[in-house]
C-alpha cells in the first residue's frame, strides 16, 4: 500500500498544475494559448486517474485514461483547423 | 513488424501455457519468442533484420529516456528561475528521412524531447523546420537531432 | 471572417496525415475492444462507438471529406440505419420464445476452452455502436461539407 | 403475454428505422408511411380492445419484474391516446403524400414523422418516469428536426425558441426525476404511487411534483409557459403544424394527467388549486392571443393553448365527471384541431397563403371544403351537436357542479371567444370574395387535381369524426368515464404493475 | 461531498440560466450545455456518491465485495448524457443556420414569429 | 316526432339533388314536406286539445341524462304548426323571391336545417337536448342573415345576431346545467313535475338570471334588441321573417315552457314584465322612427317580443290567454307583412317607405293581403289581431306593482304600432304613386300565396276566435300556465277599460301616421343624439375593447424577446418551488463540508470557476475550451465517485462537443453584448435565484430521503442473471434497455435533423 | 521496496506536470510554453503510469498502462505540432527574445509555399554541408 501521505501529495501537485493550466487557459491571449492549457488539462487527468486507480485499486478507471489519451487531442486537432481555415486567433 | 508480430504472440503463447499470468513471466515469454525467432531468422526472409531492430529499439528508449530527463532539468532549471536563460528561435533541419512515416517518427520524437518543437515540413518535404528553446550552442544542438534522427531511421529501415 | 474558399496558410502537412492514418486502425481497433468487453468492464456500444467515430473524425479532419468518404465506403446514414435496424430488431427474437419485447436471448457454447457468448444484448450493442459512429459522422461529415 | 402493449412503439420504431434506411428511394418511403401508420393504428386499436376487456394491459419489458425493468402499461387513457396517435398518425401519413415537397422527403420527412409518432406512443404507454423522459426526448428531438425542415427563416426563428424553452423543460424534469429518485429510489410510476402512498405527506413530495408540474406546463403550452408554441407551430410544413398540434402539446398534458392522478394525490388540495389557476390563464391568455391573430395557423395555434387550458380544467378539478371531461375534451380536440390544421393546408393549396386577409372565396367556389371547415370549426368551438359541445359541456359542468364560478365563467368566455376566431376564418376565407389582388386560378380551377384525394380522405375523415362524437358520443363517454374511473382508482393501476394491493 | 456538489451544481443552473438569457444565440448554446451537466450531476449528486467503488463485479465473482455505488443513477446520467449530447449537435447546428437564415446573432432580432 | 325533426335535416341534405332535377319548382316540391308537417302535427291537435301529452323518447346520451325525449302539448303543438305552416309559405316564397340566385339551394338547405331544428327546440323535452337545437337556431340563422355573404355588411350583421345569441346561449347553458344538478333531470316534463322539493338548495337567482339570459338574448329583449333589426339588414325578406316569427320566438317559447316552474318568483315576474314592458315600448318607438320597411317591421317584432315576455311576466290568467291569442295573431300578420315587404322591395326595388306610394293598382293582391295584415297589426276588429291586443290591454291591467308603468307603455306602444302598421301596409300602396327605381308588377304566384294565405287566416281567425280557440289556444295556455284555464275568444267583451285603451290606441295610431312625415325625423334626430347610449353602441365597444385587450396581452406576453420568455419560465419555477419548498417543507437542510477531500475541492472549485468563467468571458473560444475543461471536471467528478463509464462517455461526448463547437462556430459571429446594465442585473439576479433554489432543492432532498433505492436487485441479478460484470452497461442494455433504444433514436434524429438542415438549404441554393 | 519505487514514480511525474503548469503560466510566448506543456505534461504522465505499472503488478494493468503511455507519446506531439504550427501561421507574436526564424524566410505568404532551401537539387545532395551553407547564407 501506497503512503497515503504521498498520494495526497500527488493529487495536489497535479490538481494544483490544473488549476494553473486553467489561469492560462482562461488568460489565452491567443487562442492556441487556451487549446494549448486545454491539452495540458487533458494529460493531468489522464495523470489524476492513474492516481487515482492506485489510490481505490481499481484498474478499471486506467481505461478512462486511455480513452482520454486516444481521443482528447482531437479537439486540439479541431481548434487547429478552425484557426487554418481563417477563425480568428484571437477570439 | 511482422517478427514483432509473431514475437508477442509467442509471448502470450508461453504466458497460457505456463499458466502464470503476472508481468515478470510475460516479460520472460517475450525474452524466450526472441530468443527463438533469432534462430529462425536466417530461414525465414519475412523476418528480416528483427533480431537486430530489437535490441536497437531498446537501445533507442534509453537514449531517448535520457535526452528527455536531460533536456526537461534544462526547461524546468529556466522555468523555475527568474530570468530567462533561454534563447528561443526557429530552425531548418534538413531531413534524411523520406517516407512519410519516417518524418512523421522524426518530427514527432523531436516534439516529444523538451526544448525542441516540429512546426512544420517544408512542401518539398526535405527541411523540418523546429522551434528550439536553446540555441546558445546550435551545433550541439543540430548534433543531437541529427543523432535522434539516425537512431529513428536505423531502427525503421 | 475571410472567404472560406480562400487559404489563408500553408494546408496541413504529412505529419498529421500520417499521424491519422496510423491512429485510424488502432482507435478502431480499440473501439471494437470496449465494444466487446462492455459488458463486463466500462465500456460497451457508446463509449466504443464513440472512441470509433473519434478516429474517423481525426481521419477526416487530416485528409478530407472524399477521401473519408472513401475509406469508412458506407454513407453515415446507412451506418446509423444498421444501427437503429440492429437495435430495434434485437428486441424481437424474445417473441419467439413467448418472451416479452427486449428479453436477452443467450447463445453460450465452447469454442476451444474458450467460453463464446453471443446474445442479443451483444447484438443490441453492436447497434449502439453502429447508431453512435453513424450519428457523429453524418453530422460532422455534413458540417464539413458544408463549410466547403 | 400483451404484446399489444408494445406494438404502437416499436411499429413506428422499425418503421422509421426502414424509412431511414429507403432514404434513397421516395416511393418506398412513401408506401413505407401508410403501411407503417396503418399498422399503427391497427395495434392501437388492438390494444383499446385488450383494454376494454382486461382494464389493464401491461408488458414487463425484457422479462424484468417490476419495479426493476420497464413497464410498459396501458390503462384506458393510455389507450385512448395511443388509439388517437394511430388515427392522427395515419391521416397525417396520408395527407402528407400530397402535401409534402419532394425536397424534404428525400431528407428525412417520412422517418421523422414514424420516430415522431413512437415518442408520443412510447410516452402514452411507457409506466416509468424516467423512460417517459427519454420518449419525450425522442418526441422533442423529432418535432425540432420537423420543425426546421426546409429552414426557412420563419422556421428558424421559431425553432431557436421552440428548442431553448423545451430544452430548458427537459432539464426541469430531468432535475425532478433526479430528486425523485433521490426521495424514493425508485422510477416506476407504480411503484412510486406505492411508495408514497406509505408515507405521510412531506413538504419535498410537493416540491418535486410542482417541478414535475412545471415542466409538463411547459410541453403541454400551459401559461405562463406557452410562449415557445405560438412562435413556432406556424412555421413547418401543414402537416407537420397538424401532427404537432394534434398530438405534441397533449403529450404534455397526458403526463399531467398521469403523474397527478397516480403518483402526486397526497395533496390534491394544494396542487391542483395551482393547476386550476393555470387551466384558467391557460384559457384566457390562449384565446387572447389568438383574437389578435389574422394568420391561419397563427389563430389556430394559440387556440390550441387555451384548449389545453379547457384540458387541465378537468384534471385540476379532479372530480369524476371533471376528468371524465377532460379525457373526452383531448380526444375530440385532437381530432378536431388536427382537421383545422389540414384544412388550412388545403386553403393555402388553392389559393397559396395563410394570411386571413390574401384569403377568401372558398365558400363560394369549393362548398364541400366549407363544410368540412365548419363542421370542424364549430366542433372546436363546441357547437352542438358536434363533438367539441359535449366535451365543452362535460368540463363545465363539472366545474359548475363544484361551483368553481371562475372557471366556468372563464371556460365559457373562451368558448365564446374561439367561435369568434373560428368564425373570423370563416368570414373572412370563406364568406369573403377573393380579394383582387389574390391568384385564384387554383381555386376557380375545374380541373381535377390528382394529389387533392390525400388532402381530403384525412380530412373527410376527421369530420366525420367531428360529427360522430357528437351526435353519437355515448361510446367515447363510456370509455372516457371508465378511463376516468381508473385514475381516480390508482390501487387499480400499481396492483396491475406492481402485483400488490396497496 | 453532497453539499459541496449542491453548491457547484447551483452555481452551473445559475450560469447556464445566465448564459440562456443572453440575446448572442452563441452563449445560448454555452448555455445548453452547461445545463445539461448541471442536470447530470444533479441526478449524481442527489442518489448519493461513494468513492472508490465502481458498480463492477470481479472476475470469477457473483457479486460485488463489499458496497458499490449505486449503478442506476449511473446508467440514468449515462442516456441522459447521450440525449444531450444528440440535442446539443442539434441546437449548435440549429443555431448556425439560424445565424445564416436571420443574418443577426441577436436573439431579440428573431421575433418575426411571435405578433 | 323524431323523425318529424330529422326529416328536415334529411331533406337539407338531399337538396342539391332536388334542386338538380326539380329546376325551378324546387320550392313547391320542398315546401311538400313542411305542409306535409303541419298535416302530421295537425293530425294531433284533436287530441291535444282533449288535454293530452304526448311524450317520445329515444336513446341519445344516456351517460349524460341526454335524451331525445319530445313532448307535444299544447305550447310545443302551437310552435310546431306554426313553424311548419309558416315553412311551407316560407319555401314556395323563397323559389320566387330568389328565382335564379346562384346560392338559391344553399339556401334551401340553410332553411331547412333551421325549421328541423327549429321544430327539435319546440318539441325537445330533454333540456340538453333542447340546448343543441338552440344552439343549431342559431347558426343556421348566422348562415341565412349572412346569405349575401360577399357584402361586408351582411357578414357583420350575421356575427352579430350570432355572438349576442351564443353568448345568450352560454347563460342559458349554465341555467341548464343548475336545473340538471339541482333538479336532479334534464327532462322538462320531470323537473316540472318533481314540485319545487330543490328549489331551496339550488342558487335559484343566479339559476333564473342564467336562463334569462339566454331568453332574452335570443329573444332580443332590450337592452339586446339592437341585433335583431341589423339581422333584417339580409338581403332575404324570407329569412328576416323566420327571424321574426321563429327563431326569436325560441325564447319565448322557453320562458312560457319554463313559467310553470318559476311563475311563483318574485325575480321571475319582475324581470319579465319590466323587461318586456320595456321592449315593447323601445320596439314600437324605434319603429316608428324608422323608414326602411323592414327594419320598421324588425321593430314591431321586438315589440312583439316585449309584449309576449311581458304577458308571461304577468302572469296572470287573462295574461296568459292573451299570451296564446297575441303570439298566434303575429306570428300571422307578421308573416305575411314580411313577405309583402319583399315583394315590394323585390318589385319596386326599394323598401325604403318614404320612396313607396300609389302601388296599389299595379300590385292588387299584395295590397289586399297587405291591408289585411296591417290591420290585425294595428288591432283593428274584426282581425284576430283584434283579439290579441284587447287581451294584452286587459292583462296590463292586473299587471300588480307594475301596473302603471305598464299601462302606460303598453297604450303609447299601441298606438305607435298602429300608426306603424299604416306607414307599413297603407303607405306604399294608398295614395299619391312615388316613382320608384322599378317598375312594379303584381308579385309572381310564389311570392302571393303566402301573404294572402296568412292574412286570409288572419280574418278567418278574427271571424271565428272559437276554431283557434278550440284548436290550440286552450291547450297552449293549459301548458303556459301549468294548469288548465276556462275562458273563450271573442271580438266583443263589451264596453270596458281594455276596449277604451284600444280606441285611444287606435285614434293617436292614426294621428301619429297623420303626423308621420313630420314627427319621424325629430325623433330620429334625437335617437341619433341618443346613440352614444344606445346598446348597440355598447356592443361595438365592447368588442373593440376585446380586440384591443387581446392585441395588448399578445404584445406584452408574445413579444417575440426569448430572454423575456426564459425570464417568466424561471422565475414561474423559482417562485412556486421556492414557495412550496419554504411554506411545505422548510429551507432547512445539514451542511456536510466534513467529508471532502482537498483535491475534491479543487476539481469542484474549478468546476464552478469554469462555469462562472464561461458565463463571464468575452472571448467566445475561451468559452469553448473552457467547455472542454468543465467537461473533463465533470469527467473527473464521475470517476471519484465510481463511475467509470460515466467518466469515459463524459470524457468523449465533452471532446466531441468542442469539435462540434468549433466546427459551426467558424461561421460565427464573436460574443456580441447586447444587453443594458439593468439586463444584466436583472438577468444576473434570475440566474441566482434559479441556482440558489437547484442548491436548496438538492440539499434538502439529501435529508428527505425515504426509501432504500431498488438497485440492490441490480446488483444481485446483474451476473446471476443477465450474465454481465459491468452492472451499469447491464442496465443500459438489458435492464432498461428500452431508455437506451429510446436515447439511440434521440441520437439518430439528431443526425437526421442536421443532415436534413445543411444538405436541404445547400441544394436549394444550388438550384 | 516497490511502494518507494512507486512513490518516486508519482512524485517525479506528478512534478514534472506541475512544472508543465507553471511554465504555461510563466514562459512568454505560445511556442515556448508548448515546449513546457506537451513534454513534461507528457512525461509526467508516463511516469505516473508506470508507478501505476509497479503498483499493481498485473499483466493487465500493465498493458492498459503501457497503452496509455504510447497513445500519449503518439497523439500529444501530434497535436503539440498542429497546434504550434496554426498558432505560428496565424501570426501569434513571438517572444522579444527570439534570436532567429528560419522559417519565416523561407515561406511565401501569398502562395503559402514553404522553401526547403534544396529546390532544384537532386535527393542524394550532401546534406552535411549544406547545413553549414545554409546557416551562413542566412
Ligand atoms: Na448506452
Ligand atoms: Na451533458
Amino acid at each position: 500500500m501506497i503512503n497515503p501521505l504521498v498520494i495526497n501529495l500527488v493529487y495536489l501537485l497535479l490538481s494544483l498544475s490544473v488549476l494553473l493550466s486553467f489561469i492560462r487557459l482562461a488568460k489565452g491571449p491567443s487562442l492556441p494559448d487556451r487549446v494549448v492549457a486545454l491539452e495540458l488539462i487533458a494529460t493531468m487527468v489522464v495523470a489524476i486517474i492513474g492516481v487515482h486507480a492506485i489510490d481505490t485499486g481499481v484498474a478499471s478507471f486506467l481505461d478512462i485514461a486511455i480513452v482520454l489519451a486516444l481521443t482528447a487531442f482531437l479537439a486540439a486537432i479541431g481548434f487547429a483547423r478552425f484557426l487554418e481555415r481563417g477563425g480568428p486567433r484571437d477570439d | 513488424m511482422i517478427g514483432f508480430f509473431a514475437n508477442v504472440l509467442l509471448a502470450l503463447a508461453w504466458t497460457v501455457l505456463s499458466g502464470n499470468l503476472s508481468v515478470l513471466n510475460m516479460i520472460f515469454g517475450f525474452v524466450l519468442g526472441y530468443g527463438a525467432l533469432a534462430i529462425l531468422q536466417p530461414g525465414a526472409p519475412i523476418l528480416a533484420g528483427y533480431a537486430q531492430r530489437v535490441p536497437r529499439f531498446v537501445i533507442f528508449i534509453l537514449f531517448f529516456i535520457r535526452e528527455l530527463v536531460k533536456a526537461n532539468v534544462k526547461v524546468a532549471f529556466d522555468v523555475l528561475t527568474p530570468p530567462w536563460h533561454m534563447q528561443p528561435g526557429v530552425i531548418a533541419m534538413p531531413l534524411k528521412a523520406k517516407t512519410d512515416l519516417e518524418i512523421t517518427m522524426v518530427a514527432n520524437l523531436i516534439s516529444l524531447t523538451p526544448g525542441t518543437l516540429s512546426l512544420d515540413v517544408s512542401n518539398d518535404r526535405r527541411v523540418l523546420f523546429i522551434h528550439a528553446m536553446f540555441l546558445q550552442d546550435e551545433k550541439s544542438l543540430r548534433d543531437d537531432l541529427h543523432e535522434i534522427e539516425r537512431r529513428i531511421l536505423q531502427i525503421m529501415r | 471572417m475571410t472567404e472560406p474558399d480562400k487559404k489563408i496558410m500553408k494546408d496541413n502537412t504529412v505529419i498529421l496525415h500520417t499521424a491519422a492514418l496510423a491512429l485510424l486502425p488502432l482507435q478502431l481497433l480499440f473501439s471494437v475492444f470496449l465494444l466487446l468487453r462492455g459488458h463486463d468492464e466500462p465500456g460497451g456500444g457508446f463509449i466504443a462507438g464513440l472512441v470509433g467515430a473519434g478516429a474517423v473524425v481525426l481521419y477526416l479532419f487530416a485528409h478530407g471529406v472524399d477521401a473519408t468518404r472513401r475509406i469508412i465506403r458506407f454513407d453515415p446514414r446507412d451506418l446509423l440505419g444498421i444501427g437503429l435496424l440492429l437495435g430495434t430488431v434485437s428486441a424481437f427474437p424474445a417473441l419467439l420464445r413467448g418472451e416479452p419485447f427486449l428479453t436477452a436471448q443467450w447463445w453460450i457454447f465452447d469454442l476451444a476452452g474458450t467460453e463464446i457468448k453471443l446474445s442479443t444484448v451483444l447484438v443490441f450493442d453492436i447497434g449502439v455502436y453502429f447508431a453512435v459512429v453513424g450519428t457523429i459522422l453524418t453530422v460532422v461529415v455534413s458540417l464539413t461539407e458544408a463549410e466547403e | 403475454m400483451s404484446t399489444e402493449v408494445a406494438l404502437p412503439v416499436f411499429i413506428p420504431l422499425l418503421a422509421g428505422v426502414l424509412s431511414l434506411m429507403l432514404w434513397r428511394s421516395r416511393k418506398w418511403q412513401r408506401r413505407l408511411a401508410i403501411l407503417g401508420t396503418g399498422l399503427l393504428l391497427a395495434s392501437t386499436l388492438w390494444l383499446l380492445s385488450s383494454t376494454l376487456d382486461q382494464g389493464f394491459v401491461v408488458l414487463q419489458l425484457g422479462g424484468w419484474a417490476a419495479p426493476f425493468g420497464i413497464t410498459l402499461v396501458a390503462d384506458l387513457l393510455s389507450a385512448v391516446m395511443a388509439v388517437i396517435t394511430g388515427l392522427i398518425g395515419f391521416a397525417i401519413a396520408l395527407y402528407s403524400l400530397g402535401t409534402i415537397p419532394d425536397r424534404h422527403e428525400k431528407f428525412g420527412y417520412y422517418p421523422l414523422m414514424h420516430l415522431l409518432l413512437a415518442g408520443v406512443a412510447g410516452s402514452f404507454l411507457t409506466g416509468d418516469i424516467f423512460n417517459l423522459f427519454v420518449w419525450f426526448e425522442v418526441m422533442l428531438l423529432a418535432s425540432f428536426a420537423l420543425l426546421t425542415l426546409g429552414g426557412e427563416r420563419a422556421q428558424m426563428e421559431g425553432a431557436i425558441k421552440y428548442v431553448t424553452l423545451n430544452l430548458f423543460s427537459s432539464a426541469l424534469f430531468l432535475s425532478a426525476i433526479g430528486l425523485t429518485y433521490g426521495l424514493t429510489g425508485t422510477l416506476n410510476m407504480a411503484d412510486l404511487a406505492y411508495k408514497l402512498s406509505q408515507v405521510e405527506h412531506t413538504g419535498m413530495v410537493n416540491v418535486v411534483a410542482l417541478m414535475f408540474m412545471i415542466s409538463f406546463g411547459i410541453k403541454a403550452a400551459a401559461f405562463p409557459l406557452f410562449f415557445w408554441l405560438p412562435a413556432s407551430y406556424h412555421t413547418p410544413q401543414v402537416a407537420v403544424s397538424a401532427l404537432f398540434a394534434g398530438l405534441l402539446t397533449k403529450v404534455g398534458v397526458y403526463a399531467l394527467y398521469r403523474l397527478f392522478t397516480l403518483v402526486f394525490v397526497g395533496d390534491t388540495g394544494y396542487t391542483h388549486t395551482i393547476l386550476l389557476w393555470s387551466a384558467a390563464l391557460t384559457m384566457l391568455t390562449g384565446v387572447l392571443g389568438a383574437a389578435a391573430q389574422f394568420e391561419f395557423r397563427r389563430i389556430l395555434s394559440f387556440h390550441i393553448v387555451s384548449q389545453i387550458g379547457y384540458i387541465m380544467l378537468g384534471l385540476a378539478l379532479y372530480t369524476p365527471l371533471a376528468l371524465l371531461g377532460g379525457i373526452f375534451y383531448l380526444v375530440h380536440n385532437i381530432i378536431a384541431k388536427t382537421n383545422l390544421f389540414l384544412i388550412s393546408g388545403l386553403t393555402y393549396r388553392l389559393l397559396g397563403s395563410y394570411d386571413l386577409k390574401k384569403l377568401g372565396g372558398v365558400y363560394r367556389e369549393r362548398p364541400g371544403i366549407a363544410i368540412l371547415f365548419l363542421v370542424s370549426a364549430l366542433g372546436l368551438a363546441g357547437i352542438p351537436p358536434l363533438s367539441g359541445f359535449f366535451a365543452k359541456f362535460l368540463v363545465i359542468k363539472a366545474a359548475v357542479e363544484v361551483e368553481a364560478w371562475v372557471a366556468v365563467v372563464v371556460a365559457l368566455s373562451v368558448s365564446f371567444m374561439t367561435l369568434y376566431s373560428m368564425i373570423k376564418i370563416w368570414a373572412q376565407v370563406f364568406w369573403k370574395p377573393v380579394p383582387e389582388d389574390v391568384d385564384a386560378t387554383r381555386l376557380r380551377s375545374k380541373e381535377r387535381d390528382p394529389g387533392m384525394v390525400w388532402l381530403l380522405t384525412p380530412i373527410i375523415g376527421l369530420a366525420a369524426l367531428v360529427v360522430l362524437f357528437g351526435v353519437w358520443a355515448e361510446p367515447l363517454y363510456q370509455v372516457s368515464s371508465d378511463a376516468a374511473a381508473q385514475l381516480l382508482n390508482p390501487a387499480g393501476y400499481i396492483e396491475a404493475v406492481l402485483g400488490v394491493t396497496p | 461531498m453532497e453539499t459541496l456538489m449542491a453548491y457547484a451544481i447551483g452555481v452551473l443552473f445559475g450560469c447556464a440560466v445566465y448564459m440562456m438569457l443572453r440575446r448572442s444565440i452563441v452563449k445560448l448554446v454555452i448555455g445548453l450545455i452547461i445545463l445539461s451537466n448541471a442536470a447530470n450531476l444533479l441526478i449524481f449528486a442527489v442518489s448519493g456518491m461513494t468513492r472508490g467503488a465502481p458498480p463492477l463485479i470481479p472476475e470469477g465473482m457473483q457479486l460485488p465485495e463489499g458496497a458499490i455505488a449505486d449503478p442506476l443513477p449511473q446508467a440514468l446520467v449515462l442516456t441522459a448524457i447521450v440525449i444531450a449530447f444528440g440535442v446539443l449537435a442539434f441546437s449548435v447546428v440549429l443555431i448556425h443556420r439560424a445565424f445564416e437564415v436571420v443574418e443577426t446573432d441577436d436573439l431579440d432580432q428573431m421575433k418575426d414569429t411571435d405578433t | 316526432m323524431l323523425y318529424a325533426v330529422l326529416s328536415g335535416f334529411l331533406l337539407a341534405a338531399l337538396v342539391p339533388l332536388v334542386h338538380r332535377s326539380a329546376g325551378q319548382f324546387t320550392g313547391w316540391l320542398l315546401a311538400l314536406l313542411p305542409a306535409a308537417l303541419t298535416v302530421y302535427f295537425a293530425s294531433f291537435v284533436p287530441l291535444i286539445s282533449g288535454g293530452e301529452v304526448l311524450g317520445q323518447q329515444w336513446t341519445w346520451f344516456p351517460g349524460m341524462d341526454i335524451h331525445l325525449g319530445f313532448t307535444l302539448d299544447g305550447l310545443s303543438l302551437l310552435f310546431a304548426l306554426l313553424i311548419s305552416f309558416i315553412g311551407t309559405f316560407v319555401l314556395i316564397y323563397a323559389g320566387g323571391y330568389l328565382k335564379g340566385h346562384p346560392d338559391l339551394g344553399r339556401f334551401y338547405i340553410v332553411m331547412l336545417s333551421f325549421m328541423a331544428s327549429m321544430l327539435g327546440l319546440v318539441l325537445s323535452d330533454n333540456l340538453v337536448a333542447l340546448f343543441v337545437f338552440w344552439e343549431l337556431t342559431s347558426i343556421t340563422s348566422y348562415l341565412l342573415i349572412g346569405f349575401n355573404h360577399e357584402s361586408e355588411k351582411a357578414r357583420k350583421c350575421a356575427l352579430q345576431g350570432l355572438f349576442v345569441s351564443v353568448i345568450g346561449g352560454f347563460f342559458l347553458l349554465v341555467g341548464i346545467m343548475l336545473l340538471g344538478i339541482y333538479g336532479g333531470s334534464f327532462s322538462i316534463v320531470e323537473l316540472l313535475n318533481s314540485s319545487e322539493d330543490w328549489f331551496s338548495a339550488a342558487p335559484l337567482t343566479l339559476l333564473i338570471l342564467c336562463i334569462l339570459g339566454g331568453t332574452f338574448t335570443k329573444s332580443a329583449q332590450f337592452p339586446f334588441h339592437f341585433w335583431l333589426p341589423n339581422a333584417m339588414a339580409a338581403p332575404t325578406p324570407v329569412s328576416a321573417y323566420l327571424h321574426s316569427a321563429t327563431m326569436v320566438k325560441a325564447g319565448v317559447y322557453l320562458m312560457a315552457r319554463l313559467n310553470p316552474m318559476f311563475g311563483e318568483e318574485m325575480l321571475w315576474t319582475v324581470m319579465l314584465t319590466l323587461f318586456g314592458g320595456v321592449t315593447m315600448f323601445v320596439g314600437a318607438w324605434l319603429a316608428y322612427t324608422h323608414t326602411d320597411a323592414k327594419k320598421v317591421l324588425a321593430y314591431s317584432t321586438v315589440m312583439a317580443l316585449g309584449t309576449l315576455t311581458m304577458l308571461i311576466g304577468i302572469g296572470t290568467e287573462y295574461a296568459m290567454i292573451a299570451f296564446a291569442a297575441f303570439l298566434l295573431g303575429h306570428s300571422l300578420y307578421k308573416g305575411a307583412l314580411f313577405m309583402v315587404a319583399g315583394s315590394i322591395d323585390h318589385e319596386a326595388g326599394t323598401k325604403d317607405l318614404t320612396k313607396l306610394g300609389g302601388m296599389r293598382s299595379l300590385m292588387p293582391w299584395t295590397a289586399g293581403a297587405a291591408l289585411l295584415a296591417a290591420l290585425s297589426l294595428a288591432g283593428v276588429p274584426p282581425l284576430f289581431g283584434f283579439i290579441g291586443k284587447e287581451l294584452m290591454l286587459e292583462a296590463v291591467l292586473s299587471a300588480g306593482p307594475l301596473q302603471g308603468l305598464v299601462v302606460a307603455l303598453a297604450v303609447v306602444s299601441a298606438m305607435m304600432t298602429a300608426a306603424i302598421a299604416a306607414v307599413v301596409a297603407l303607405k306604399p300602396f294608398y295614395g299619391p304613386r312615388v316613382e320608384t327605381p322599378k317598375q312594379p308588377h303584381e308579385a309572381p304566384l310564389a311570392m302571393l300565396a303566402g301573404p294572402v294565405v296568412l292574412a286570409a287566416v288572419s280574418l278567418l281567425f278574427g271571424l271565428l276566435p272559437g276554431v283557434p280557440e278550440t284548436l290550440l289556444v286552450t291547450a297552449a295556455v293549459t301548458a303556459v300556465a301549468g294548469m288548465p284555464l276556462d275562458f273563450y275568444l271573442s271580438l266583443w267583451h263589451g264596453f270596458n277599460l281594455p276596449l277604451l285603451l284600444s280606441v285611444v290606441g287606435l285614434t293617436g295610431g292614426a294621428i301619429l301616421y297623420r303626423y308621420w312625415d313630420r314627427t319621424r325625423e325629430p325623433l330620429e334626430r334625437l335617437m341619433t343624439r341618443l346613440d352614444r347610449f344606445a346598446p348597440e353602441t355598447g356592443y361595438f365597444r365592447a368588442l373593440d375593447g376585446i380586440i384591443w385587450l387581446c392585441d395588448w396581452q399578445t404584445r406584452i406576453l408574445q413579444n417575440g424577446k426569448m430572454g423575456n420568455y426564459m425570464i417568466v419560465l424561471v422565475m414561474t419555477t423559482v417562485v412556486i418551488v421556492g414557495y412550496t419548498l419554504a411554506a411545505q417543507h422548510g429551507i432547512q437542510f445539514t451542511l456536510d463540508w466534513q467529508d471532502i477531500n482537498f483535491y475534491e475541492l479543487a476539481i469542484v472549485a474549478l468546476l464552478m470557476v469554469t462555469a462562472v468563467y464561461a458565463t463571464t468571458t468575452r472571448s467566445r473560444l475561451g468559452a469553448v475550451a473552457t467547455m472542454g475543461v468543465l467537461g473533463f471536471m465533470v469527467a473527473l467528478i464521475f470517476i471519484l465517485f465510481s463511475a467509470p463509464d460515466l467518466g469515459i462517455t463524459q470524457v468523449l461526448v465533452e471532446t466531441l462537443t468542442v469539435i462540434l463547437l468549433v466546427l459551426v462556430l467558424f461561421r460565427l459571429p464573436g460574443f456580441a453584448r447586447y444587453s443594458t446594465l439593468f439586463e444584466i442585473l436583472r438577468d444576473g439576479f434570475v440566474a441566482v435565484s434559479f441556482g440558489a433554489l437547484m442548491t436548496v432543492l438538492i440539499l434538502a432532498t439529501l435529508d428527505a430521503r425515504m426509501f432504500e433505492p431498488i438497485s440492490s436487485y441490480f446488483v444481485e441479478a446483474a451476473y446471476p442473471e443477465a450474465l454481465g460484470r459491468n452492472i451499469v452497461n447491464v442496465i443500459l442494455v438489458d435492464f432498461r434497455s428500452l431508455d437506451t433504444l429510446g436515447e439511440l433514436f434521440v441520437l439518430g434524429i439528431a443526425a437526421l435533423g442536421v443532415y436534413s438542415m445543411l444538405k436541404l438549404r445547400a441544394e436549394k441554393l444550388n438550384d | 521496496m516497490i511502494e518507494i519505487l512507486v512513490s518516486i514514480f508519482l512524485l517525479s511525474g506528478a512534478s514534472l506536470g506541475l512544472l508543465a503548469a507553471i511554465g504555461i503560466i510563466r514562459l512568454p510566448d505560445l511556442l515556448t510554453r508548448m515546449h513546457a506543456s506537451t513534454k513534461s505534461g507528457a512525461l509526467g504522465t508516463a511516469m505516473i503510469m508506470v508507478g501505476v505499472m509497479l503498483a499493481f503488478m498485473e499483466p493487465v494493468v500493465t498493458f492498459r498502462a503501457f497503452a496509455i503511455i504510447m497513445f500519449i507519446m503518439i497523439t500529444s506531439p501530434v497535436a503539440a505540432h498542429v497546434i504550434a504550427r496554426a498558432g505560428y501561421f496565424v501570426g501569434v507574436s513571438l517572444w522579444d527574445g527570439t534570436v532567429k526564424d528560419m522559417l519565416k524566410e523561407s515561406y511565401d505568404p501569398e502562395s503559402h509555399y514553404l522553401r526547403s532551401g534544396f529546390e532544384g537539387m537532386d535527393d542524394d545532395g550532401e546534406t552535411d554541408d549544406m547545413d553549414e551553407s545554409e546557416d551562413q547564407a542566412r
